[in-house]
């Protein structure tokens, strides 16, 4: 490989998407499959311009269907492969995503959430939760960061390559056009020098060795004969999401210890949230602030400790009741009500939040 | 792992005609093909428990192996009883192609 | 004789899963006979990747001694792409059926043809879609009955057999192969497989064969019909023959322009 | 010393807001400040009013877009009342003179409001091109936390390829931000 | 039109597929648009067969994105239009169906769930239901029936040309690929028979009049330039949909009053789910048995009043939590305990949930 | 003058949403013009329904006083067949990019043409994908600069310019009628949009027409490089002309078959 | 009377176990019966193992499928293994007396059997297409809920066409279905 | 619903040069196809903040209508002087076009 891209640490003023470019040349990515779409496009712009200068492929495809299953195909070949898209592109891209979680491969996928439904708006929201989490004809065996900063998303999109290798089910970074349009500082770094070992990959076709004489050739399929067959590939691998989700799990607190009124929310959203709270702990309210980081696992065991102790939650988020249906899912037999600040598509800021806080009473 | 299949070989007109039952699904599509029409079907059941096919129901085989060729399970080896013209067809190289391991 | 008759299969056939999983008179099995044939004449097993569509194409996913990969209905040769752009030592052959090729993943044909991707796409045209019990294809004849035309397809309303190979010759750039085989031509259908993968081998551009295949079972047919129904019927609407090899010079279609420099 | 600022700038396509926007920003980050700049984008890119969201804090931003802004600029027409639902009691309303009845109009006698007869300057004193660098020399100059070496070195980053082509340009940018910068601090 | 497909009420020993045809006959589905699916086909297969003689129209489509499009095309044409699909193509489907969801048009579609994710198996699975209820980039504002019998599959195909007109979200007929294959009794009618009056389909283009001079022209989209457009559009439909939630909520209920244990199951399985509640109060144990008919909107309120009188909740499902998480993010408030018994892809039989509920002493 | 001067657009604009939305020297602008003028003379105002795409098409949603539906990326043919295929008496018109035609959307294209579906069809070609901000279409030319291909395009690893209306005029039945035109002569653009809608009403077959077209803000172009760009660079790799007429002899690929019995 | 009968049919594609599923379903279904069929399908149908499961009862049906069959009904090899999952301790086990090696096999001596010499009485007696109904006459005689004349009544919906042309076809059918029911009967 | 637009109207050779500043744009589009070069940049400023267009910076109009018909946005209507040829242009059947409602 050409020189490395980022070497020690280096400080930058950037938009999210070029972030996100850098840390997939950070962390080695090989190749990127894609196809345009608002606001993920300078994604692509910037791998790009970067991407002979350092040796790595590029493919852009006819839709966001075959920029998925070529980035099935990439994977599939060895190579840390991976696409981004939005909205529209995000609803195509649960094709390839579905047979990436049969097959248990170890795909990337940068997702830069718009409004929607349908093409909506090219802007901003947090609506693709539900699809990225669960999108398919499956049961949502990925693992999904939801980023909330700069810093973040350079460190989400490395840790997401290795998340899908080490794991290997399909992984996506949540991020949303806000993010990806706005420039704020950042510190960009090689792995190497923070002590993160890219996970390797390995070929599952184009093995080593004549097939049938050397070794067994790789046969893989996603289709199955009986219902029993496919029951005992499932549950395979739900019990090894099972078991990895509790290493897998992130989250983020601020202020929780005491707080009666726990506002959760993730993404970029999280960060309004957390300014509410800071500015109502300043007028002595005792707020306290909750941000899942996966949102595939959901942390909820430290979720449901933290909750129980609340006299009320409150989940902000710009769509309409995404998270708080996991929230709700996973705190299941809790009593502390529940309350939505919900505003599909919109941006949501501190002094909205403080408002509402005080126009519900919860606190 | 190696696998073989047990021949049904019968001598008809220049060739050996292998008929291996378990891999025929007598489908007749080789009877269509024979030019001398020797082709015809046999009480032996095959893999789908159908009957599979033997030579001796026309003219003596001239061993032109279309027969071979167009058999979708390669469930006929047509072998010429002079010894020749093993490399004129489509699937030559032949013994190797199963035992090469 | 030394040793016992064995059968003559290709030497990159897994024996092991033989007999395979197509249907008695199934015309796959002797696409993938031609298909074996080439690529052992090339010798190059080790490097070849199969990869196999949904349809009736999915039953060989066990078939050769190949690293194979089972993708889903029309998505091949994407899946395929992906494998070849981040491998391009590997040899990649895209093998599928007229529906997945011509209906669902016509945007993928489209695309890979004009981006002239070093890929080797293998089409079994049977007019039907077999897997899911005989429905309409886009290859269907007029006329034909199948369970969606119940009462004979209506070329008024659903259109005449599409043209693969046409459409791919007439968007492809120079480099491309371009072909149409028939199992009633067993040899030629494996001199143009061997093309199309010596067209890869060679970085010259894409292969596409169709290769007009039988589907006795959704067909209704017997041997003699099935003959018939592929030599006489479909050979009417399809004409086998090379269409586009990569010596060919640039028609004017493609004439030599300059970059243009922006 | 604790700085949370938050400006909302709105102009026609050709204005030039996202470029003053993005060296305030460049030139906060640079000064050591934290800095998050935002345009507005969407399918009203062609043809539609362009604004952009700066914050810049002595803390980490928060959220990208804002509710109210502590200035908000208006440079054209149609801008003036785009940036409407961003103008609160205290919010300072920097525009292009020209636009005084506009503003008027929309915004009444009570707004706080500094008028910049940028376009007049910029036609008549340098070139139309600068019109937008004098804006950014207001802004400088009305919020005082920037020193002039830091936005000197924003301008060079975005336009120093042009400056290099041209020298004078960077002479003519330079005393554009200067003559914004006075009347800025005209009005601390 | 020719005439009418069903008078009266007849009984017939069919398949699904076959019912599901007669159904969109008898509502007179004016054309159906699809793409082979299994285990969907003879839904196809029956309607071309009769489509001629009664003049409706047919047009096989080259996969399910056109055939969703296109039933968006027949539907704002004005036409009682339908397709049906499964799997794979369901999620394929979800494009359009993101369209008409942001455009609320009245389509209406039949899935017939087979093993997921992926191509997986043809034959069966409650693993769609995510998908069908929340599947795009959007908030899952649809109908969704799941009939648990023949005499079901054919009132709620009819039902569901009728919400979906009458109410404008999207329609789905959530059956799966054991409905659609076996064969039982069923009593196919005429609506009128039964006093069910079909509401009337307009057009949304192609209106009478000179578009500029005598109306307005139909001016239709589906992208909005700024967040707070969408915002607006997409309150107005949410608050719509959660008005007439309590019309279309449905649900059935068997043996509840003094239930200790409920169990909670939809479509084909809680059949099984009832015939187990059966053969526990046969043996003097206190189940009851709940299925929520409409999946969206989810009859929660009914729900919570039983689940909290009980002392045990069970959801049983061929599905991994599809269902539980509905049920828990419904009921979050209660303490009841819910345990699911998880069967992704896998029939259920009665005696494999009675075995159930006493390994796990759930009573 | 009785009335005071008043703009030139033809009868079926909608004058109150004009200025429309395309950017200054914007192609789309003229090309619909022509197909105004198109609608005027036929006089099929009242049912005519008019479909747009997502790409810079989709600016048109309220331009015309028709019925309008604005679908998504590259779909709009499929939702105009439908609503052809419900309501037969409708005159459609689908209007979309070459991305959405020959990228996402090429299924549909491929499919409608096998069929011949009744519809036109007008793809606007301006060499990029423009809505997104230029990145490499399937017809942007080789060397030619974008956002995804800031070298400028190496058709070796990308491909050639691809050639929608062969495409068409390789697998449309007789019927069909196939044309490339340009904003460069906007009589005979206009000529070959009526042509199109002339075939439709007819029901004869498709009618496909792409429209060379400019993007002065994604190439970054004046006036008269724009210019240039169409009528030189574009048209050196684009020929304009008829490339199918409906009244056509079906050539030696559509040789008059019997239909099939079965 | 009440009645709750499970029956699994499992043999190669062409042995025609669907159909026997059909016609004894459709018969149970015209007589009064609540009734349902299932078939197994899926990719397998391409040279798998055809099986068929039937229910019918006094009671709606509930789930299509069944943990364990009342009679299970193996007609070939492959078929013997493959429906093992079905066979309960009381299960009667039905198979083609030419497998009752593999039988031996898979269940040991203790299954509950019946073993019917099918194959023999079609290709001696009568012509080897009857087979399946020989085993259907065995079913309605063994399980004793169905009138002779349901049957025949099912068996002319399924088969009228094929007797109308050939009313010998009937007859022998006919005789089939005497057949096998007498075997049934012997056992019952 | 009706609109109007107001025209800046300039005689120029054989044409009365209509422009609609709320519709041009500026693109110069029409400038670069007068075969006379008569158009040029004017004062005024269109639709974008942008100057129009306006004649008389070449040869006399000709009123040969190719800049009315190469406007995407129809900002241009060429009137001949002598009154003729209204109907020959693309753009026929002039003043109706607006004024129908
Ligand atoms: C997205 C999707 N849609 C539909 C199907 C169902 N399906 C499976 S195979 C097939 C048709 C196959 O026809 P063809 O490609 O011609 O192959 P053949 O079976 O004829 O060999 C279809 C429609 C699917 N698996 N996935
Ligand atoms: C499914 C989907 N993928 C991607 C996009 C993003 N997108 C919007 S317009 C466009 C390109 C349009 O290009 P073209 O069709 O050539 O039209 P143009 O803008 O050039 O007129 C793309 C990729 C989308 N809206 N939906
Ligand atoms: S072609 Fe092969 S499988 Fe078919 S009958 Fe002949 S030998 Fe058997
Ligand atoms: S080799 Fe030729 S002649 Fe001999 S049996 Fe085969 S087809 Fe007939
Ligand atoms: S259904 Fe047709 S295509 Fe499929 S395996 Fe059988 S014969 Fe071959
Ligand atoms: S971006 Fe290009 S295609 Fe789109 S409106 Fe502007 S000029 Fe036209
Ligand atoms: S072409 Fe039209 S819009 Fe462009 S400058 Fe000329 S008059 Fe103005
Ligand atoms: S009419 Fe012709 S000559 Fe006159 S200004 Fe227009 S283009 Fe020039
Ligand atoms: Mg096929
Ligand atoms: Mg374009």
């Amino acid at each position: 490989m050409a020189t490395r891209p980022v070497t020690g640490e280096q400080r930058a003023f950037m938009t999210g998407n070029e972030v996100v470019a850098w840390a997939a040349l950070a962390a080695g990515a090989d190749i990127m499959y894609g196809y345009p779409i608002t606001p993920q496009n300078e994604i692509m712009h910037y791998w790009t311009r970067m991407a002979s200068k350092y040796e790595r492929g590029f493919l852009q495809t006819e839709d966001e269907i075959a920029a998925g299953f070529a980035t099935v195909g990439g994977v599939l070949a060895g190579k840390r492969a991976f696409t981004a898209t939005a909205g529209p592109g995000n609803v195509l891209m649960q094709e390839a995503m579905a047979m990436a979680e049969m097959m248990r491969l170890p795909t990337v996928v940068v997702v830069t959430q718009r409004g929607g439904p349908s093409t909506a708006t090219v802007i901003y929201s947090q609506q693709e939760l539900n699809l990225t989490c669960f999108g398919g004809n499956g049961e949502g065996l990925r693992i999904v960061y939801s980023p909330s900063s700069h810093d973040e998303l350079f460190l989400y999109t490395i840790k997401a390559f290795n998340s899908a290798w080490k794991y290997r089910f399909p992984t996506f970074v949540l991020g949303d056009g806000y993010q990806s349009k706005m420039r704020e500082p950042v510190t960009i770094f090689d792995p190497e020098a923070r002590g993160i070992t890219m996970e390797p990959c390995r070929p599952m076709v184009g093995l080593p060795g004549l097939p049938g004489e050397e070794r067994d050739p790789a046969h893989l399929r996603n289709t199955y004969n009986l219902e029993d067959e496919l029951y005992e590939v499932l549950m395979t691998a739900i019990k090894e999401y099972e078991a990895i989700a509790p290493q897998v799990v992130e989250w983020d607190t601020y202020a929780v210890d005491d707080a009666e009124l726990l506002i959760i929310a993730h993404g970029v959203v999280s960060r309004a949230a957390r300014a509410a709270v800071v500015s109502l702990r300043e007028r002595g309210f005792k707020a306290g602030y909750f941000r899942p980081v996966t949102l595939r696992p959901f942390p909820a065991e430290t979720l449901r400790t933290l909750a129980a102790r609340a006299r009320n939650l409150m989940v902000v988020e710009s769509a309409y009741g995404q998270l708080k249906r996991q929230v709700q899912a996973g705190l299941y037999g809790l009593e502390t009500p529940v309350t939505g600040y919900l505003r599909p598509g919109m941006g949501i800021t501190p002094e909205e939040i403080v408002e509402f806080v005080h126009a519900k009473e919860l606190i | 792992m190696s696998v073989t299949f047990k021949a049904i070989t019968t001598e008809n007109g220049k060739g050996l005609f292998h008929l291996f039952p378990a891999l025929c699904k007598g489908c007749g599509l080789c009877i269509e093909k024979c030019p001398v029409d020797t082709i015809g079907w046999a009480k032996q059941l095959g893999a789908f428990g159908t009957p599979v096919v033997e030579p001796g129901h026309g003219k003596p085989c001239i061993a032109c192996k279309k027969c071979q060729l167009v058999c979708p399970d390669a469930a006929i080896w047509i072998e010429r009883r002079d010894g020749k013209g093993r490399d004129t067809s489509l699937t030559a190289a032949p013994e190797k192609h199963v035992q090469h391991k | 004789m030394a040793i016992a008759a064995q059968p003559q299969m290709p030497r990159v056939w897994r024996a092991e899963t033989k007999p395979h999983k197509f249907c008695p008179g199934c015309g796959h099995g002797i696409v993938l006979k031609a298909l074996g044939e080439a690529i052992d004449a090339l010798d190059i097993q080790e490097r070849t990747i199969f990869g196999c569509d949904i349809g009736c194409s999915l039953l060989s996913w066990d078939f050769f001694n190949l690293d194979t990969v089972q993708t889903h209905h029309g998505r091949t040769t994407p899946v395929l792409v992906g494998i070849k752009r981040a491998r391009p030592e590997l040899v990649v052959v895209s093998y599928m059926g007229d529906g997945g090729a011509y209906a669902i993943g016509a945007q993928h044909l489209v695309s890979s043809a004009s981006r002239n991707d070093l890929v080797t796409i293998i089409v079994v045209n049977n007019t039907v879609y077999a897997m899911t019990g005989g429905q309409m294809a886009p290859t269907t004849l007029p006329g034909q009955k199948t369970e969606t035309t119940p009462y004979g397809r209506d070329a008024r309303l659903t259109g005449r057999p599409i043209l693969g190979p046409e459409l791919v010759a007439a968007i492809a750039p120079p480099g491309a192969y371009v072909a149409r085989g028939s199992i009633a031509n067993i040899v030629q259908l494996k001199n143009f497989i061997q093309k199309g993968l010596q067209n890869q081998l060679e970085g010259r551009g894409i292969a596409f064969i169709e290769a007009l295949s039988s589907c006795p079972t959704n067909w209704h047919t017997n041997a003699a019909a099935t003959w018939r129904f592929v030599e006489k019927e479909m050979t009417a609407y399809f004409p086998v023959g090379e269409l586009r090899t990569p010596e060919e010079k640039p028609s004017g279609r493609f004439q030599e322009v300059p970059p243009y420099e922006s | 010393m604790s700085l949370n600022l938050k400006i909302a700038l709105a102009g026609e396509g050709g204005q030039g807001v996202q470029s003053v926007a993005e060296i305030i920003t460049e030139a906060a980050y640079q000064a050591g400040f934290q800095a998050l700049y935002i345009p507005n984008f969407g399918v009203e890119q062609r043809g539609g009013v362009s604004v952009a969201f700066v914050q810049v804090s002595s803390e980490p931003v928060s959220a990208p877009k804002f509710t109210t802004g502590d200035i908000v600029v208006a440079l054209s027409h149609r801008a003036v009342e785009r940036v409407r639902q961003y103008v609160g009691e205290k919010t300072l309303l920097v525009y292009e003179a020209g636009l005084e009845d506009d503003v008027r109009q929309v915004y009444g006698e009570r707004q706080r409001r500094l008028a910049v007869p940028a376009l007049a300057i910029a036609q008549e004193e340098m070139h139309p091109r600068v019109f937008n660098v004098i804006i950014l020399g207001v802004l400088v100059g009305v919020t005082g936390f920037l020193e002039r070496r830091d936005v000197e070195q924003a301008l060079e980053r975005q336009f120093g390829h042009k400056f290099a082509q041209d020298p004078d340009l960077r002479e003519l940018n330079y005393r554009a931000l200067e003559r914004g910068y006075e009347i800025g601090r005209e009005n601390l």
